[in-house]
């Protein structure tokens, strides 16, 4: 029978060393909700199983040169419950608290919703949105790479072999600054996103919007990063002229499929859509209006 | 059948079947007068008619005595002058 | 395979168990440990059935290896009465008929006590959201729903 | 058939209060026993090998290595099961074709789905019997596959069966098709009723197949003796017809095998055939082992019953003032890949609640590449009446008149013609109707993107075979036992009608469901019938052991049973002139049980006819997301009529339950197929059942006009509340935005390309 090894290591490098050692298939596991369906299934058979739930730095939620660290670890709900953290950063927030159910969300990470590479997954516009910078630590040591720079296809990533995430660091808010994260799905939970827009913008004195990124879901074979979209609102009040063209260049980076969550068609207008009711809810927060 | 009523002493029994069912068992007659005191006797007079067709309606239907559905069960009485209908059985779920 | 030895503590317990790596806790709760009360509806975390707590957080046995269970405390439905006492979310849902086959019931007395421990006062909708991981297939939601609502008035002694 | 029936206007004392369940302690405390919840020492785990093609020839299976995998104890293949003559026969209530079924549980000559059960391993642990059945070597020769029922009926259409004649069909095709049956129902002129109509509508529909969702999959426990004796732990909708199935599919006599009735997690009609238990005893007889199946979710939508997808046409011919004159219908039912979808009860019911003089209903049964369908909730009646209750509504809005208005104006009543045949033999849906109509909300003003819709439902309801005894315990507590397997509350019920017949309180009475061997034969728990016919088993025992009582009275009183009464619960002197007695109490007669001959309990059967249909009248008002499609339910009010409600909380939970399934049936439920036949979302993540948080509260008005030939006057309830949801959603929608949907499910996708279709 299939022997998998199960191993708890309590530091990133140990992971790292282990999985450099190990021939075959090596699956981190954090939260499981992926994992554990696919092992379940059969699709996926390890040779070796880290939970790395107890390597320390993998855990904290830290203030760090006015930003925020975040371990990789971290489930949805422990983010969720950091109020200081969901005040800053509420469209991680949406991300987070979109994730599967409570019982989901209590287990799922964000360097899990990140490392499985599903184009869907929630928390992952709303970190690159957010210009979040992945921590990763490897055979060759560490190395810092924007969120958007990891997923590379389904179930694919960047990641050497050897390589984890092992935090996420949130740059300092500027004053005037809000976030967002909508998606689009059938029932009004439990589902996975047919389309979803991640969007952070920041305005200044005048209510001139003079920084934005906008992060599209489900639309390709990745979580996208839409500088066009972005640049539909830079240098407007994000009025109706500007939501109109951020609209439309979200709907024309949009590169679907069809498949049994939707139709391409479907995806390409909705992606328009939340984009929009994206940018609305980014900037009433940006306002101070919650 | 008309010479069956024309010996009747007492009203008989109307039976009545669908078309489909008719078409299949009792060469699309749909309609037949019988002498019966209960369901046993409708389905002995059918099985007389049309041999076997007893066990086919035994199997196969419910029935309606004026209106109200019964399952096909011997001791079920019928009244001189009401009316026998077989009809498909149903399976709920 | 090379079997795990656990200790851990369920419904306050000292417990302790053999088990494979790649097993979960829900198939260690009911086939190790005959505990059943625990239900399997789907086994991939999308109709919590399988709910139960771990360290106090809600989640389903169905996406946690046994193993992790080292050293943790678990909370399951067998847990939940205190001797002939019900639970007063066990006893609302038999006074609003909350449930009819019942399979879905354990999965939503762990999942509605752990938001009851945090918010003892939701409103419809936050019961409604917080329980939207619990599939029920019989009754609708409605008494359930109330009834959650009802077991919050009583422990808020409203 | 009734001995003293009460008069059904007549003050019920517990019929119609909403007490506790019998089981509920039980099932809040985790100790209720579901199928999977059963084990035995040395009991083995088997897992079954799936086909994963849609349609494929079954050239070899390889077993050997498999079988020499330690802890491995036995291995079954479809041959392993005794064959049956190809012909459709009892000894069920219906006519069964056990060369189908046998194949259904385990394929033969060809994989007719994809999931389709080609083996099965019991193992030592589950781990082994999962790797065993990865060692299993099968060679198939895959073949061209057909899914959608258009397909299938083509006449270049792959064939499942290549012998496969049409029946109903005369003169016979003298080629094979897909096309298992047709069935018509008809009366009157069809083209004269259309000619006299001052407005005709016609369109087509689809829907696509959905599953019953019960959160338990199918699971059992067999153990078989070398004697040839076996037991059976199975959670089914009926434990009678699964000891039936499963003796004539393994091949034993009824007699050798004793069926437990597990509780069940939810069936809603996909519980009432057999799946696991057949290879569970086989492998049982074969490893003289108890063996466990529990299927897995995935296997439990690849595998079992959905109902059907179809495809239909409806016509239908009104006059300016509302009467309906004319209607017609094709519909077109996916069976899955063996005959037998509900189809029938389709063209039955389709026009069913309404007077229409002429009427042409058809139906197609017809095998394609996917599971076969097995019983859903009101069979085949709320896909026709998705096609009829839409047609209604558009013909509503042409003669501007309220749609409900419309269908009071047509409703039947007791005496009302059918297209089946004989007359409408009750009142009811007229009643659902008006309680609509006088509903607060039913006239309130809507918002923008919202809109309101109405529908109706049918539902023959049922009858049958029931069993049950009921047995006085010598400190006067009752003990009432029924073959009938409760999915929805009917030991409550069955203790409500007992307490009320012999005037005790609910509490004093136990009410419980017994063993294949130690209750007479009850049918499923299915086509709404338990409340109704076993509930006149169970007062029928009662009156028995009231006329006990009396006698056992007369003795203690030296006078004759016709001097003594039964009333509230004590036998009283039929008055002074008896003598002055004490009125003797359940408890006072049982203390002389021994002395006034024995034992006090009595059995009763029954083959309950006379039961009423179910009429189901609903109004729901949705929003409508104009840039996603999303549509949201605002509220939803379901009328029906339950004739008497014994247990009032438990009639209005099934019809909330029914609802709801529609609202999951309406919006977002369906079987999705990829090219090559395989199914892609066998899971609750992607077949997207309602969840909470998706719903208000759902409004259940109970009607009751009593049906007499029920001793409390029970209708039927659990059924035709799931037949209007589908229409009543695509009338608000139409309403809210201005786009008919004619497709299920009117999921966002659709929604939003109907809207930008303009």
């Amino acid at each position: 029978m299939m022997e998998m090894r199960f191993e708890t290591p309590k530091t990133a490098e140990a992971a790292s060393a282990l999985i450099a050692a190990t021939p075959g298939l090596s699956k981190i596991f954090s939260g499981g909700t992926d994992l554990m369906v696919h092992m379940r299934s059969g699709n996926i058979k390890p040779d070796l199983v880290l939970d790395i739930k107890s390597i320390a730095e993998m855990n904290v939620i830290a203030v760090e040169n006015g930003g925020y660290r975040v371990g990789a670890a971290v489930n949805c709900m422990q983010l969720l419950e950091n109020t200081a953290f969901a005040t800053t950063w509420p469209g991680v927030i949406d991300g987070a608290n979109l994730v599967g159910s409570i019982q989901v969300r209590g287990r799922a990470t964000l360097g899990g919703n990140l490392c499985n590479a599903s184009p869907g997954a929630d928390t992952v516009p709303a970190m690159i949105a957010a210009g979040a910078i992945a921590s990763i630590v490897g055979p060759n040591g560490r190395r810092d790479v924007p969120v958007e720079q990891i997923p590379a296809g389904p179930g694919k990533t960047s990641l050497a072999k050897g390589e984890l995430i092992v935090s996420f660091f949130l740059p300092k808010r500027a004053p005037h600054s809000g976030d967002a994260y909508l998606r689009f799905t059938p029932r009004t939970e439990m589902d996975i996103a047919v389309v979803g827009v991640g969007l952070s913008l920041t305005l200044d004195d005048k209510g001139v919007c003079t920084h934005a990124r906008v992060s599209l879901g489900a639309v390709a074979d990745r979580a996208l990063l839409v500088p066009e979209a972005a640049a539909a609102l830079i240098g407007t009040t994000v009025d109706a002229a500007a939501l109109a063209k951020l609209a439309a260049a979200a709907s024309a980076a949009a590169r679907p499929i069809d498949d049994k969550r939707g139709t391409k068609e479907f995806r390409i207008k909705v992606a328009g859509v939340l984009a929009r009711r994206a940018a609305e809810k980014a900037l009433s927060r940006a306002k101070g209006k919650n | 059948m008309q010479a069956d009523i024309a010996a009747t002493p007492v009203k008989a029994v109307k039976v009545t079947f669908t078309a489909g069912f008719s078409r299949r068992y009792t060469d699309s007659i749909r309609e037949f007068e019988v002498q019966a005191k209960n369901i046993r006797g409708v389905i002995r007079a059918m099985n007389e008619l049309f041999p076997g067709l007893g066990e086919t309606l035994e199997e196969e239907t419910s029935i309606a005595i004026d209106g109200v559905i019964h399952e096909v069960d011997y001791t079920q009485p019928v009244k001189p002058g009401s009316e026998v209908f077989f009809i498909p059985r149903i399976e709920g779920g | 395979m090379s079997k795990h030895h656990v200790t851990t503590v369920i419904n306050g317990d000292p417990v302790e168990f053999l088990c494979q790596p790649n097993v979960s806790l829900l198939d260690v709760l009911r086939d190790e440990l005959n505990m059943t009360g625990t239900k399997e509806g789907c086994g991939t975390g999308d109709c919590g059935a399988c709910s139960v707590t771990l360290d106090g957080r809600l989640v389903c046995s169905c996406l946690v290896l046994g193993v992790e269970a080292q050293g943790k405390s678990i909370q399951t439905i067998e847990g939940m009465a205190n001797g002939e006492t019900l639970h007063v979310l066990q006893r609302k849902f038999l006074e609003h008929a909350a449930l009819q086959c019942g399979i879905c019931t354990p999965g939503f007395l762990i999942a509605a006590r752990s938001l009851l421990e945090r918010n003892n006062n939701p409103t419809e909708e936050e019961v409604r959201f917080w329980l939207a991981g619990n599939l029920c297939r019989c009754t609708g939601y409605n008494n359930i729903i109330t009834a959650v609502l009802e077991a919050a008035r009583e422990m808020r002694g409203a | 058939m009734l001995t003293n029936t009460k008069d059904i206007e007549q003050v019920m004392k517990v019929v119609g209060t909403s007490p506790v369940r019998p089981d509920g302690v039980p099932k809040v405390t985790g100790q209720a026993q579901y199928g999977a919840d059963y084990s035995l020492p040395g009991m083995l785990w088997a897992k079954v090998l799936r086909s994963p093609h849609a349609h494929a020839r079954i050239l070899s299976v390889d077993t050997s290595k498999a079988a020499a995998l330690p802890g491995v104890k036995g291995i079954i293949l479809g041959s392993d099961f005794p064959d049956h003559p190809f012909d459709y026969v009892g000894p069920e209530r219906v006519a069964q074709n056990y060369w189908h079924m046998t194949r259904n549980i385990m394929a033969r000559e060809k994989a007719l789905f994809e999931g389709h059960a080609i083996a099965a391993v019991a193992a030592t642990t589950l781990a082994i019997a999962a790797e065993a059945v990865s060692l299993i070597e099968v060679k198939y020769e895959v073949l061209q596959h057909c899914i959608d029922v258009e397909d299938a009926m083509k006449p270049d259409a792959p064939l499942l069966f290549e012998d496969m004649i049409t029946r109903g069909v005369e003169p016979a095709p003298s080629k094979p098709s897909n096309i298992s049956k047709r069935l018509e129902f008809s009366v009157g002129d069809i083209a004269a009723g259309f000619a006299s109509a001052d407005e005709v509508v016609e369109m087509s529909f689809k829907t696509a197949a959905v599953h019953q969702g019960y959160i338990e999959p199918h699971s059992c426990l067999a153990r078989y003796g070398a004697d040839g004796q076996c037991e059976l732990w199975s959670a089914s909708q009926g434990h009678f017809v699964v000891r039936a199935y499963t003796a004539k599919l393994v091949g034993m006599e009824i007699g050798n095998l004793l069926v437990h009735p597990a509780e069940i997690g939810g069936g809603f009609g996909g519980k009432t055939v057999v799946y696991v238990e057949p290879m569970a005893v086989l492998l049982s007889r074969k490893t003289g082992h108890p063996v466990k199946i529990m299927m897995s979710r995935e296997d439990v939508f690849k595998s079992t019953g959905p109902t059907s997808g179809s495809s239909m046409t409806v016509k239908i011919g009104v006059k300016k003032d509302g009467t309906i004159v004319a209607a017609e219908g094709l519909f077109k039912f996916q069976a899955g890949a063996f005959p037998g979808s509900p189809v029938m009860n389709a063209t039955m019911c389709a026009f069913a609640p309404y007077i229409i003089p002429n009427v042409k209903s058809v139906g197609f049964d017809v095998v394609s590449n996917r599971p076969k369908s097995a019983a859903y909730r009101a069979p085949g009646s709320p896909i026709s009446a998705f096609a009829v209750e839409s047609v209604l509504d558009i013909l509503a809005k042409k003669i501007g008149m309220d749609p409900l208005k419309l269908r009071l104006k047509n409703a039947v009543k007791a005496g009302s013609p059918t297209a089946w045949g004989p007359k409408h033999s009750h009142d009811g849906y007229a009643e659902t109707i008006q309680a609509l109509l006088d509903h607060p909300q039913y006239n309130k003003p809507l918002g923008k993107n919202q809109g309101r819709g109405v529908a109706s439902g049918f539902w023959f309801n049922g009858g049958g075979e029931s069993t049950a005894s009921v047995h006085i315990n010598e400190d006067g507590t009752v003990v009432i036992a029924t073959g009938s397997m409760d999915v929805g509350g009917s030991r409550a019920s069955m203790a409500l009608m007992a307490a009320e017949t012999l005037g005790v309180p609910y509490e004093s009475v136990r009410s419980t469901v017994a063993d294949t061997a130690s209750i007479g034969y009850n049918h499923v728990t299915g086509g709404s019938r338990v409340t109704y016919a076993t509930g006149i088993a169970v007062v029928e025992a009662c009156n028995k052991v009231i006329e006990d009582l009396r006698l056992r009275a007369s003795l203690m009183w030296d006078t004759d049973i016709k001097n003594v009464v039964w009333s509230d619960g004590y036998a009283k002197p039929v008055d002074k002139s008896v003598g002055n007695f004490e009125p003797l109490s359940l408890k006072a007669i049982a203390g002389k049980r021994a002395v006034t001959g024995g034992p006090i309990g009595y059995e009763a059967s029954t083959n309950a006819g006379g039961q009423a249909p179910g009429f189901s009248t609903q109004f729901v008002d949705v929003e409508v997301d104009p840039e996603t499609g999303a549509v949201k339910i605002l509220q939803f009010v379901a009328a029906q009529d339950v004739g008497r409600a014994i247990h009032r909380d438990y009639c209005a939970g099934q019809i909330v339950g029914g609802v709801v399934q529609g609202i999951g049936w309406a919006l977002n439920e369906e079987y999705i197929y990829d090219s090559k036949g395989r199914l892609s979302n066998a899971g609750f993540l992607d077949y997207r059942i309602p969840v909470a948080s998706d719903l208000p509260m759902i409004e259940a008005v109970l009607v009751e006009v009593p049906n007499p030939s029920h001793p409390f006057g029970v209708k039927g309830v659990g059924e035709a509340n799931i037949v209007p949801p589908m229409a009543a959603i695509a009338n608000a929608i139409e309403n809210a935005i201005g786009r008919r949907m004619t497709e299920l499910p009117m999921s966002p996708p659709r929604v939003l390309a109907a809207i930008d279709a303009g």
